[in-house]
């Protein structure tokens, strides 16, 4: 018997035992939840009492698939992604004992959903610019600005924070990172209405809000350096799932096939351009997790989504095209307040509204293409007289 | 084309100076984002421009209480309104609708018009880049009876133009709105600042007006719209670009301005190249209409073709270039570029743009 | 789709360093340009290529003399050759005219181009896409008579396996050239890495080879040329980025180099993105090839459509960016160029493929 | 009579009295030229002795065109454009008197053809970037270096010349500007072969060139600004004549109406686009003729030049496509010198390559698009380092 075969024995073991310790038919979702986080079932790759066993994070699928199988409860679906994906690997890498113990529990079984107040209106992709100030106050921290992009702020009760603690160092290096909490009456959240007619996020104004020293993450200072591991494991949507013809290019197809007075034989070859290339994404897309599965991993995430948004942008543009007059309605111009986004949902005039942020949130389409020219293919970075000086002295 | 003038004379600008001053009084983009929630009636704005600066009356003869001007004038005037998105049916009424009834002779009509009082839409589908091959509506002796789907301005208008479907062949109508008989149901809009509705016949009463060829007035409206259609595309472009160009530079990013950024400048140098040339193809079509040039059936639609493209790439690219705050309720670019992409709809796509042109310059498909 | 497996193996990537190794020791840009003043024969290249590596034997089966190998293992060869622009028939003769042979039945002549000792040529317009409707060849008892066009690679072929119009149909036949009746006039070509020549019959003594399915057997020669045609254009594609990329690395101008300008920084990004994502499509279509999974119809006509425009835009891409440089007959961009536009034309343009995918997927012009 | 109407009815008494002591039938070209020369209609508006009579230049057609009407001899077509449309308003506005006495006369009648020599393999865009040296040795200067992209240099007398006599300062600060003799032995004339398999152009080598300080043009050091008035007078051939479908389109046109075997429906609608474009570029030519002749002069000549190279690439390419099988084929591979180009001549295999240098040369479209930037939109310069340090500094 190999190591991992042993692991994966003990593993069986305990999701076992942790089945035979709850009565699934009566158990709630947060109290089993809770369970198999104390039963260090929640992230295997986690240490010991943060919900994890220290294991290889292969081994998660297979705790996963049994308990699925076993008809246990899940997280809500797209609840908490912030938390569970963002939040959860920051807290888990830079936490004190103490923070990981007291924080971990309630964001894992969804008692504390979480938000992330980063982005700023002034700072936009020069994602390091945060000019909420934090002043130390004894044993708290006094915040203060304005946040935005912020989904899910008008449910969470936490948030991952940066803030600028010292405005007379270079940038990147006057930030601090903290755990926010989203009931402090100095939290004022407004929706943010967007080109859709949806409002998707919010923005957030924080007006002396206090908190505890306790609830830092990471030194003073070292805000950077916690939010870029944050950031990289902000997972964006890649476009072409496996199936042909998923997305945008579904939808096109779909009207070319099933309304056969809309073919206009002048669109043709633009729509099998669009096919061809929406086909093409797809197999890089396969190609990708070929290239991980084999311990290739590349630098194609950065391409893919290149190549996601626009095509996205592309194809709903066209799309309306097809439709011609109907092109011209819509469906609902309702402030809605979506609980997640449904890019391909909805009528052709929200795809194509909708499509345009792909190519901005998320990383914008031309910070994109700096990376890929400056950290895939090594050409120079651009000028900038930003990283040495002082952020009060910054040109903004 | 030797007589043709691709530039402004002093009375066209003159004439832009007041609409400008007009429209930036009284529009802004709280007011035209409030049309998406409710949509609006006709305004006050409409009543300015129509009354105080008599542009519903310019196509209109002098002897019918008109103006008497071409669509080398009226072309000023769509630019404005598209470099404003302005919410008021110029295109639709004063263009459209007005040709319409002009090649008809329905002179009573006209006059209304003409004094700003009431407007009228000609009741066809926006996406039409032709009359119909059959009407969806019929004339009968009990009135007209039919649906018409997505017409522009028909929410506001007293008058529908309507192509009907007679025992000869079509015919033109005009039918008072509200009245008995006619249905008009305002349909969320692409863009809600030019809404569509949907309007439906039942044994409406109306007034035959045409005197044997709907068709061909019908036809001749649809290509005034056309020509003064690619005017407001780069007015439309223009004020994308402009908006652009000043946010790029005061907007800093990594401590420089993003208008610093080569590929930004870039993209704007041949956005700019992009929209100074459409502005040559909308001014020839509104020159070749202004002198009856048998060209202006080749200008329209090589203007049709490439204005309204033009108009949603800049749109586009100043939504990507505001970044966030270009995807948002309260900044104006959103409004822009739902006028650009429902403009590129409007009376035939590009695509059947082309193919008319391939038609004319003898370049068949196959 | 499940099986599909886009990446290489390592006895493939033994192969492809072989190939390399060949091709470096043996290609140069100025012996690939002097084939532009005279016509290059069968080069020492080639022999060392087809006997050394065996590369004319890959797709022949073994119990015929060759390889045995798949359209996966040929991807990696027609990788590498178009990443030399190297002068050979291998697309011509060890796949297309290899696979017809097969497809027919010959296994006479396999033998022969197996020890790479001699090469055959399908006689057909490079640039068809699909098995004549009616060829130009008529098959009659006193030989084959008639007029090919644009043939590639005839003018160094010793045999030419020919569809010709019999009695019932189309037929294969196979000729020696040059030989009684046979005429092979080479012409000067776009590309002259892969010279096309004009081929009459006059009265030409030949064997036919098909058994009863000629059409079948040019349909999947050309089928198999198409799919390996994609590997062949991203060899082109990545060889032109490299080059492009190592160029603006050390090119200074201005004080900087000019790959530190942001403008051909993104360009480069987008076309190092556009390369890697053909790179997919041409590989997909070699594994469906080589897994006779149905989907390869799909794959090829996708492939096809996609990988030849993108050389062809990497070529360019090539030319523009290394400036005036670029545009002489020493540096070796031209060639690139020339065989990434002759391969977007060769067995059909990306419309012709996109045309024939729409058919494969259900979606008809009109 | 305005003074307007007094000047023509003087000019064209000049001609009449030039007609009148020349005899048609018998004069050569050269003679004739030289006389015009002298009765100062050369350029109307140079000085008196200099070939002209210092009037405003709206006047020269007056000339031309009565000329014409005579019959009298005019230039060969396409001969001396360097000189005549480059050297001359160069040594017209830089020369000593005697200078302009000594050149400007054998320049007019094409005695001396002129090339240009100013371009360098290294310099590429970046103009003053030249590296070939002149140094000064008593009364001449002794010149080295290569230069490149030179039409008629095999067949020119005379060149104009840039060359670096002062390393030690900023790049633009150390050029002169001099009238080179191209009978100098020094001086080593090669054809260049293209892309096309033609050689339009020539490289010469310059080895102890010895040019007089009398054929020095401008002040030491001064030849960046003197080299600017040259290049200001560079005319770019702008796309799109007045008739419509002229140029590549008209190529393709052709094909599509002639040869209806090659109408492949999937593309016309491209086919109808490239002829959109072309048409709208006419369009846009026609109008800035008209804002010129209203007075109204624009930046537009940048915006042509980008838009005439893009339609020439995309459309020359678009029609090997449509072509199909026979773009396969290539009309002549041989090392052609030809007079002068012809970009629709030819093949289209000639026309697709020869397209190509029409983003290249006389301004790159990459420059361009900086030029537009930052002079018609007013965005910033990019960074650059170069201008403020010694040429022998500057990395290259």
């Amino acid at each position: 018997m190999t190591d991992d075969e042993a692991i994966s024995a003990d593993l069986a073991l305990r999701v076992e035992r942790l089945l035979d310790d709850v009565d699934l038919a009566r158990i709630g979702r947060e109290d089993f939840l809770g369970a198999r986080f104390d039963a260090g079932l929640a992230w295997v790759h986690f240490p010991p009492g943060c919900g994890g066993l220290g294991l290889p994070v292969e081994f998660q699928e297979l705790v996963d698939s049994r308990l699925r199988a076993a008809g246990a409860p899940e997280h809500l679906p797209g609840r908490n992604g912030i938390g569970r994906g963002m939040a959860a690997p920051t807290i888990a890498a830079f936490g004190t004992e103490e923070q990981k113990t007291r924080l971990l529990r309630p964001l894992w079984t969804g008692e504390h959903e979480y938000c992330q107040l980063f982005s700023e209106p002034g700072a936009g992709s020069d994602l390091a610019a945060v000019a909420a100030r934090a002043v130390r106050d004894g044993d708290t921290w006094v915040v203060n600005g304005q946040k935005v992009w912020t989904s899910s702020a008008h449910t969470a009760r936490r948030a991952i924070l940066v803030a600028r603690t010292d405005a007379d160092v270079p940038k990147h290096r006057g930030l601090t990172y903290f755990i926010c909490d989203m009931t402090d009456p100095g939290v004022d959240v407004r929706p943010l209405r967007q080109i859709t007619g949806e409002a998707e996020f919010n923005e957030v104004f924080l007006t002396d809000v206090r908190i505890p020293d306790a609830d830092r993450l990471g030194e003073v200072g070292e805000g950077w350096r916690v939010a870029t591991l944050t950031l990289n494991n902000e997972r964006v949507a890649i476009g072409g799932g496996v199936p042909r013809e998923q997305g945008m290019i579904g939808k096109a197809a779909q009207a070319w096939r099933e309304r056969p007075e809309l073919r206009d034989p002048a669109m043709h070859d633009e729509l099998m351009r669009h096919w061809v290339e929406a086909e093409v994404a797809r197999l890089s897309a396969v190609r990708m997790r070929q290239r991980l599965a084999a311990g290739q991993p590349g630098p194609e995430g950065s391409a893919m989504k290149l190549t996601f948004a626009r095509l996205a942008q592309a194809i709903s543009g066209f799309e309306l095209e097809l439709l011609g007059a109907d092109g011209l309605r819509y469906d609902d111009w309702t402030a809605r307040r979506p609980e997640s986004v449904d890019y391909t949902g909805r009528g052709a005039g929200y795809r194509y509204l909708r499509a345009k942020g792909n190519s901005i949130e998320g990383g914008t389409s031309e910070i994109l293409r700096n990376v890929i020219a400056e950290r895939v293919l090594g050409l120079p970075a651009e000028h900038r007289t930003d990283k040495d000086i002082p952020w009060k002295d910054v040109p903004r | 084309m030797t007589d043709a003038d691709l530039l402004y004379g002093d009375v066209e600008e003159e004439l832009r100076a007041s609409v400008r001053r007009l429209l930036a009084q009284r529009v802004s983009p709280a007011v035209l984002a409030a049309a998406y929630d409710e949509p609006a009636g006709l305004s006050a704005l409409w009543r300015g421009l129509a009354r105080d600066l008599g542009v519903a009356a310019l196509l209109i003869p002098e002897e019918l209480g008109g103006v008497g001007a071409t669509a080398r004038e009226a072309a000023v005037v769509a630019e404005e309104i598209g470099r404003a998105v302005a919410p008021v049916p110029f295109l639709t009424s004063s263009v459209i609708a007005t040709v319409a009834l002009l090649e008809a002779g329905d002179h009573e009509t006209l006059a209304v018009l003409a004094a700003g009082e009431a407007t009228a839409a000609l009741a066809l589908g926006f996406g039409a880049a032709a009359p119909p091959v059959a009407a969806t509506v019929k004339a009968t002796p009990a009135g007209l009876s039919g649906h018409v789907a997505t017409v522009a301005d028909a929410g506001t208008a007293t008058v529908l133009v309507v192509p009907a479907e007679g025992a000869d062949g079509l015919e033109l109508h005009t039918v008072t709105a509200p009245g008995p008989g006619t249905t008009v149901t305002p349909v969320p809009s692409l863009d809600m600042t030019r809404p569509v509705a949907d309007v439906a016949f039942d044994g409406a009463p109306s007034r035959r007006i045409d005197r044997g060829d709907a068709r061909g007035a019908v036809a001749e409206a649809l290509r005034a719209g056309a020509v003064l259609l690619a005017s407001e595309q780069i007015g439309v472009a223009s004020r994308c670009f402009e908006m652009t160009l000043d946010y790029v530079r005061q907007r800093y990013q990594f401590g420089r301005s993003i208008g610093s950024f080569q590929a930004v400048k870039h993209r704007l140098a041949d956005l700019w190249v992009e929209v100074g040339q459409a502005g040559a193809a909308a001014r020839y079509a509104a020159d070749t209409h202004a002198r009856r040039d048998p060209d202006v059936a080749v200008a329209a639609a090589v203007a049709q073709s490439y204005c309204g493209t033009v108009a949603v790439h800049a749109a586009e690219e100043c939504v990507q270039l505001h970044g966030g705050i270009g995807m948002t309720w309260e900044h104006p670019a959103h409004l822009y570029l739902k006028r650009a992409k429902a403009d590129q709809l409007a009376l035939g796509t590009p695509y059947e743009a082309r193919s008319a042109l391939a038609a004319l310059v003898g370049l068949p498909r196959a």
